[in-house]
């Protein structure tokens, strides 16, 4: 029992409440980018004409296929997560993989973009940039600044993604245990409830009564056991990067289009 | 082991998810089509209108919050009122200094 | 009457305020040490459950809406007129920088005190050449900031004759609560006297200048002391020897100094050169023990005065 | 072990003598249960207390006579700078949400912990290394910040002391309020126990829920802002630079969106904790729950309105001006009800005289100064005059120091014997408050009228017309510190010396009462199944 307790302490097992918190916490990320669209926002009304002289500089070209790869990321973790819900490890597993892919060739794009930039002196305190009017240098500062920390998310978000990849990759562990309010996550899978210290036995449908689970998972041989924790791992990580992709999604025409 | 039920609960067919793909990438297209035509005065209201467009289809269906309770709803109404808020505040300085 | 055209106003609203403010503090105040003691558990008991009232809540949450309306309102029409520039106004660019207040009056003439005609509305336009400062004169009831790069103003008409303190209300680094000045308000007549000789004086130097170009005149000490304090080389550097931000001019020219040269140490003579590269470029070689915080002055000085500034420097022994 | 409460049968062992993975110290510093992490605010936030109030004493020594009296102007502009950082970042903004908050927050909703207990271990950990990092500024070259708690630009960029540190500590702790502020959120929507309907929740609760959506909300504002100077200043992107176009009035818009709802971070808490210490010593339910409960959510919510009221003289539009004078005055309303119903509380109660009432009737008093000085600074013309003098500190003073610290004082008076199981002397806490009170009316009192003659805030010397008012002010100051030590150290011989305390000592209803002092690990023998509203007194006539 203590063991049990133990757990029940240090770990929280609400899934719901784990969706709750992660959504808060991209409500600050939003507004942290909030202060940055101010920022723009207020600068461009002020030098709309050295905003739009500045824009056409940027590559159209590359911008959009790094859109199309940051769209195509969060495809391709929302599937990575639909199939884990299915208890198929095998894709899953493939699907994050394969995000974590996009994610670099992003950052691989943007380092050329940014590079090629730098080489032609227009990198914030350049002689070359502080020689044009005051608007393009603050577009191009602003510039600089929001996608560099939309990079620096790009950066976290792989990171997390392959955290969780290497958890969906590891042997699912035989128990869990389980608090009552996430026992939608439990379908589909046999379960054998507990209550008391002798009392055992297997159910489908877990009662109001009882107030922990402990969950055996049979292996399936085609379809690997999941952890079920991971699922809601997998979820929040992809909450966060369709964060990151919708943040590009208004990046994108601001800094790009609007010519 | 019901697939079936499952999905009823969790929602979204991989046939779904490709679709909001498609319609993302379509949507880019028409943003970047958009913005060769020279209509000044419309050109950021365009381009943000298809992006709240674009970002919410990823809400919806991506982020699922289609399928989840109201409380989720409402967190990220208060986050849009929040931003809504503070830039629209700030227009009253800067539009009028 | 008040210092200045605002100061009636302001007091009669902060008055306002403050009696209405005071009646309700007494109010909640001893009506809360009356429940206590005549509800106290001795006298009574047993409590009287009440979850509410809603005629009664209503009330106090419209009474202090109406009082709180009213506190605006008052205020706004006050306000409108701060707002609402005169065409006529005497325009003074005034200059905030660290740590000191220039005032540039319509034909040039540059000041370090602001003399003004008393019952004349005048315009005072804000800039800063460095970190933000605020203009703030107490007994006229007004300050505004000047703020880099973005201009600002206020308005105001000097009502009574007399000697105003200027102070500066915008946090701006070590000499900040020193960044003092003053407004004299002069009757018309007097005004006009003054104005016409400092202006004359202007125009007579701004034709030496002139002149200068064809035959040069050279440098003058005179010039270079009130060069110093115009351009307020003296909030940072004492005439005195006494230590401030930065050296002291006193026994400066001609001295041996051990300046940092690139993080190195070096021995230098403060010359000439080292002089005018010190106000062109202060941080090229900072005397050591003081901090790097002089911007340079390309703008400020032109080549002439720095020539009358080192003149200057020369008669401080 | 049993416990010592007298009214629990089949004890638990209590929180303070469960036996964990860790001892000694490092079952504090690793613990993820809130009460664990509630005490270890409460000592390093006490700690920094004591650290910046000392450092006011030494603010106002060099006040006591014109010209340098103990240091030179460099000193006391970092003095005033980390005054400022340590009290607001350090200790007001997480005080009563960080201590009480966590401590009280899951117990009055019948919850075993936080809906995220790590994470809350985690806040803690960002909390001291942020603090670390602020104070580590002080042996780099450059020296601790100059510019003032505010940051303005440009002179925070220009500056050559150890700004971008101090502003990166800024952040973090920035992330560790935004970390406190989802869990409350979360455990307030996920962990309520059975019967807890919202509006059963004690007025806390519902005081620290609206407040954890203002962090959660406009916390991040300032993260992006004070991120921004830190790049400014080390990869030269200037955003806020004029010389390259940048907008200093742009900083102020960004800083005070969330540095205005901040205060409200700062009082609400406060507020909650006077909601709950009236009804109890009133013996009697709190007039209008359901108003001041949303008064909560609507100051939350009219306070992220009125940032640029700061911002008056600082060349923003006339419009804003008028447009932010007029939406704070709104602020005002939901303040007023909340006095009002405190009042109308005590009407008809019976009324047990104790030091957690004196202090939280105390805080209602000063916080009514604080807000009327208020009312004086929304209203334009006055701030013109007054904005950025004195008058605005003195303000803040009452404010802030009158309304939570003194609420804060009053919260950790009246749970004092639940968190400790002991109960200090009464009669010493009686002294401190006599002391504190009049220091604390003498100095910002005093600072209220030297403001309204003129005397401009951050000033390092003063000229001859303020010389009395320094004085004065300065000899009050004296009188306020002498009473904290005397609370601070009647508190700490209690928590060694002090007699046992009963369960429940005041004759609470909520939650916290029910269970033994010190509570047991999961806080509750049983899960509580709640029936009434949170004040109800049975005894009470209805």
């Amino acid at each position: 029992m203590k063991n049990i307790r133990e757990i029940a302490l240090e770990e929280h097992h609400d899934f719901v409440g784990a969706k709750m918190g992660m959504w808060l916490f991209l409500l600050t990320e939003l507004i942290l980018f909030t202060g940055l669209f101010i920022l723009y926002a207020m600068y461009r009304v002020r030098h709309a004409a050295e905003f739009h002289a500045a824009a056409t500089e940027l590559d159209v070209v590359i911008g959009t296929i790094n859109t199309l790869v940051l769209l195509t990321s969060s495809l391709t973790v929302a599937v990575g997560i639909e199939a884990l819900k299915r208890r198929n490890r095998k894709l899953a597993k493939w699907m994050v993989l394969l995000t974590v892919l996009f994610a670099l060739t992003f950052l691989v794009n943007k380092y050329f973009e940014w590079s090629a930039k730098i080489h032609h002196g227009i990198f914030p305190g350049a002689d070359e940039l502080l020689s044009r009017s005051q608007g393009e240098i603050i577009y191009f500062n602003l510039y600089y600044a929001m996608t560099g920390l939309h990079g620096l998310h790009v950066l976290v978000g792989m990171g997390i993604l392959l955290w969780v990849y290497f958890l969906i990759a590891r042997k699912p562990s035989e128990k869990v245990v389980v608090a009552p309010p996430n026992i939608e996550y439990l379908k589909g899978a046999q379960l054998i409830a507990s209550k008391g210290e002798q009392e055992r036995w297997v159910i489908d449908e877990i009662k109001d009564d009882v107030v922990e689970v402990e969950v055996v998972i049979k292996k399936d041989p085609k379809k690997a056991g999941v952890d079920i924790p991971n699922i809601i791992k997998l979820e929040n990580a992809g909450l966060y990067w369709h964060l990151v992709d919708i943040i590009w999604i208004f990046l994108f025409p601001l800094f790009y289009l609007i010519t | 082991m019901s697939h079936h039920s499952h999905e009823e609960i969790h929602g979204i067919g991989y046939g779904i998810l490709v679709l909001v793909w498609l319609g993302l990438v379509v949507l880019t297209g028409v943003t970047v089509v958009a913005s060769g035509v020279h209509v000044p005065a419309l050109a950021v209201v365009i381009a943000l209108l298809i992006a709240a467009t674009k970002s919410s289809l990823v809400v919806s269906y991506f982020m699922h919050l289609k399928y989840e309770s109201r409380i989720f709803h409402v967190i990220l109404l208060m986050g849009i009122v929040t931003i809504a808020i503070f830039i629209g505040l700030t227009f009253f300085d800067v539009l009028f200094r | 009457m008040g210092a200045s055209n605002f100061t009636n106003s302001v007091d009669n609203i902060f008055l306002f305020i403050l009696a209405v403010s005071v009646a309700l503090l007494v109010g909640i105040t001893i009506t809360m040490i009356y429940f206590i003691i005549r509800y106290n558990h001795k006298r009574n008991p047993r409590a009287t459950d009440i979850p509410g009232n809603v005629t009664l809540e209503v009330v106090w949450t419209v009474i202090p809406l109406l009082i709180v309306m009213g506190f605006f309102y008052y205020g706004y029409i006050d306000y409108k007129q701060m707002r609402d520039f005169p065409d006529d106004a005497m325009q003074i660019k005034v200059t905030g920088r660290m740590w000191s207040w220039l005032y540039t009056y319509p034909n040039g003439l540059q000041t370090d005190t602001l003399y003004l005609p008393v019952g004349k509305p005048v315009t005072v336009n804000l800039e800063s050449m460095d970190v933000i400062h605020s203009f703030y004169i107490p007994a006229f009831r007004l300050k505004m900031d000047a703020v880099p790069g973005v201009p600002t103003k206020m308005w105001f008409t000097v009502e009574k004759p007399g000697s105003y303190q200027v102070l500066c209300a915008e946090y701006c680094g070590d000499r900040h609560s020193y960044m003092l000045s003053k407004i004299v308000g002069m009757p018309q007549a007097e005004f006009d006297k003054w104005y016409a000789s400092a202006s004359a004086e202007i125009e007579a130097q701004q034709a030496g200048t002139e002149e200068a170009g064809a035959a040069p005149a050279g440098p003058s000490p005179e010039k270079g002391a009130r060069l110093v304090k115009l351009k307020g080389c003296v909030a940072c550097h004492s005439l005195d020897g006494s230590r401030l931000v930065g050296p002291s001019f006193k026994g400066l020219f001609g001295k041996t100094e051990t300046v940092i040269v690139n993080g190195k140490e070096e021995q230098i003579t403060a010359d000439e050169d080292y002089i005018r590269q010190s106000i062109l470029e202060p941080s090229a070689a900072i005397v050591k023990g003081y901090p790097p915080a002089m911007p340079p002055q390309r703008n400020i000085v032109t080549d002439d005065d720095i020539e009358h500034i080192i003149a200057y420097l020369k008669t401080l022994k | 072990m049993a416990s010592h409460a007298i009214d629990v049968q089949n004890a638990q062992e209590n929180y303070l003598e469960v036996k964990g993975r860790w001892s000694g110290i490092l079952s504090w510093i690793f613990s993820t249960d809130h009460k664990r992490i509630g005490i270890l605010y409460l000592v390093s936030i006490a700690f920094f207390f004591i650290v910046a109030a000392t450092i006011g004493i030494f603010m106002r020594l060099e006040q006591l006579t014109m010209g340098p009296t103990l240091m030179k102007p460099e000193v006391y502009n970092r003095l005033f700078t980390l005054h400022g950082v340590i009290m607001i970042f350090l200790f007001i903004i997480p005080g009563i949400p960080a201590i009480l908050g966590n401590f009280f927050l899951p117990i009055q909703i019948g919850a075993k912990d936080v809906a995220f207990p790590r994470l809350n271990l985690l806040s803690w950990w960002l909390f001291m290394i942020g603090a670390t990092l602020a104070i580590l500024t002080l042996f780099l070259p450059g020296g601790l910040p100059d510019t003032g708690w505010t940051f303005y630009a440009p002179y925070s960029i220009r500056t050559g002391s150890e700004v971008s540190l101090a502003v990166f500590a800024a952040f973090i702790l920035g992330f560790s309020s935004i970390l406190t502020g989802l869990n409350f959120v979360t455990t307030v929507h996920r962990m309520r126990a059975p019967g807890m309907s919202f509006f059963r929740m004690p007025l806390f609760v519902w005081a620290l829920y609206a407040t954890a959506w203002i962090q959660i909300l406009a916390t991040p504002m300032v993260g992006i802002t004070l991120l921004l100077i830190i790049v400014e200043r080390l990869l030269n992107i200037g955003i806020f630079d004029p010389t390259q176009g940048g907008d200093p009035i742009l900083y102020q818009h960004l800083f005070w969106i969330y540095s205005h709802p901040a205060v409200y971070i700062m009082i609400l808490p406060g507020f909650g904790v006077i909601s709950e210490i009236i009804p109890t010593f009133s013996r009697r339910t709190i007039f209008g729950y359901k108003l001041i409960a949303f008064s909560s959510l609507s100051i939350a919510i009219f306070g992220s309105l009125v940032w640029a009221h700061h911002m008056f003289v600082s060349g923003q539009s006339d419009l804003a001006n008028i447009i932010f004078s007029f939406l704070t005055f709104f602020v005002a309303i939901p303040t007023a009800i909340k006095v009002f119903n405190w009042v109308a509380t005590l009407y008809k109660g019976s009324i047990r005289f104790e030091p957690p009432l004196l202090f939280a009737l105390s805080s209602i008093f000063l916080f009514s100064i604080g807000g009327f000085t208020g009312l004086m600074q929304a209203t334009l013309p006055i701030n013109v005059h007054i904005h950025d003098t004195y008058f605005v500190v003195g303000h803040f003073h009452y404010t802030m120091f009158g309304g939570t610290i003194w609420a804060l004082i009053a919260g950790i008076l009246y749970w004092f014997p639940k968190i400790t199981g002991k109960m200090y002397n009464k009669k010493w806490i009686y002294v401190a408050w006599a002391f504190m009170f009049i220091g604390f009316n003498t100095l910002y009192g005093t600072m209220l009228y030297m403001g309204w003659k003129g005397m401009p805030r951050r000033y390092y010397d003063h000229l001859p017309e303020f010389h009395t008012d320094h004085v004065i002010a300065t000899v009050g100051s004296w009188f306020l510190y002498t009473g904290i030590l005397i609370l601070v150290s009647t508190l700490i011989y209690a928590v060694y010396r002090g007699t046992k305390a009963d369960a429940n000592p005041w004759g609470g209803t909520t939650l916290e009462w029910k269970t033994s002092s010190p509570p047991p690990l999961e806080n509750f023998e049983k899960e509580p199944v709640v029936e009434h509203e949170p004040y109800y007194h049975e005894e009470a006539i209805r």
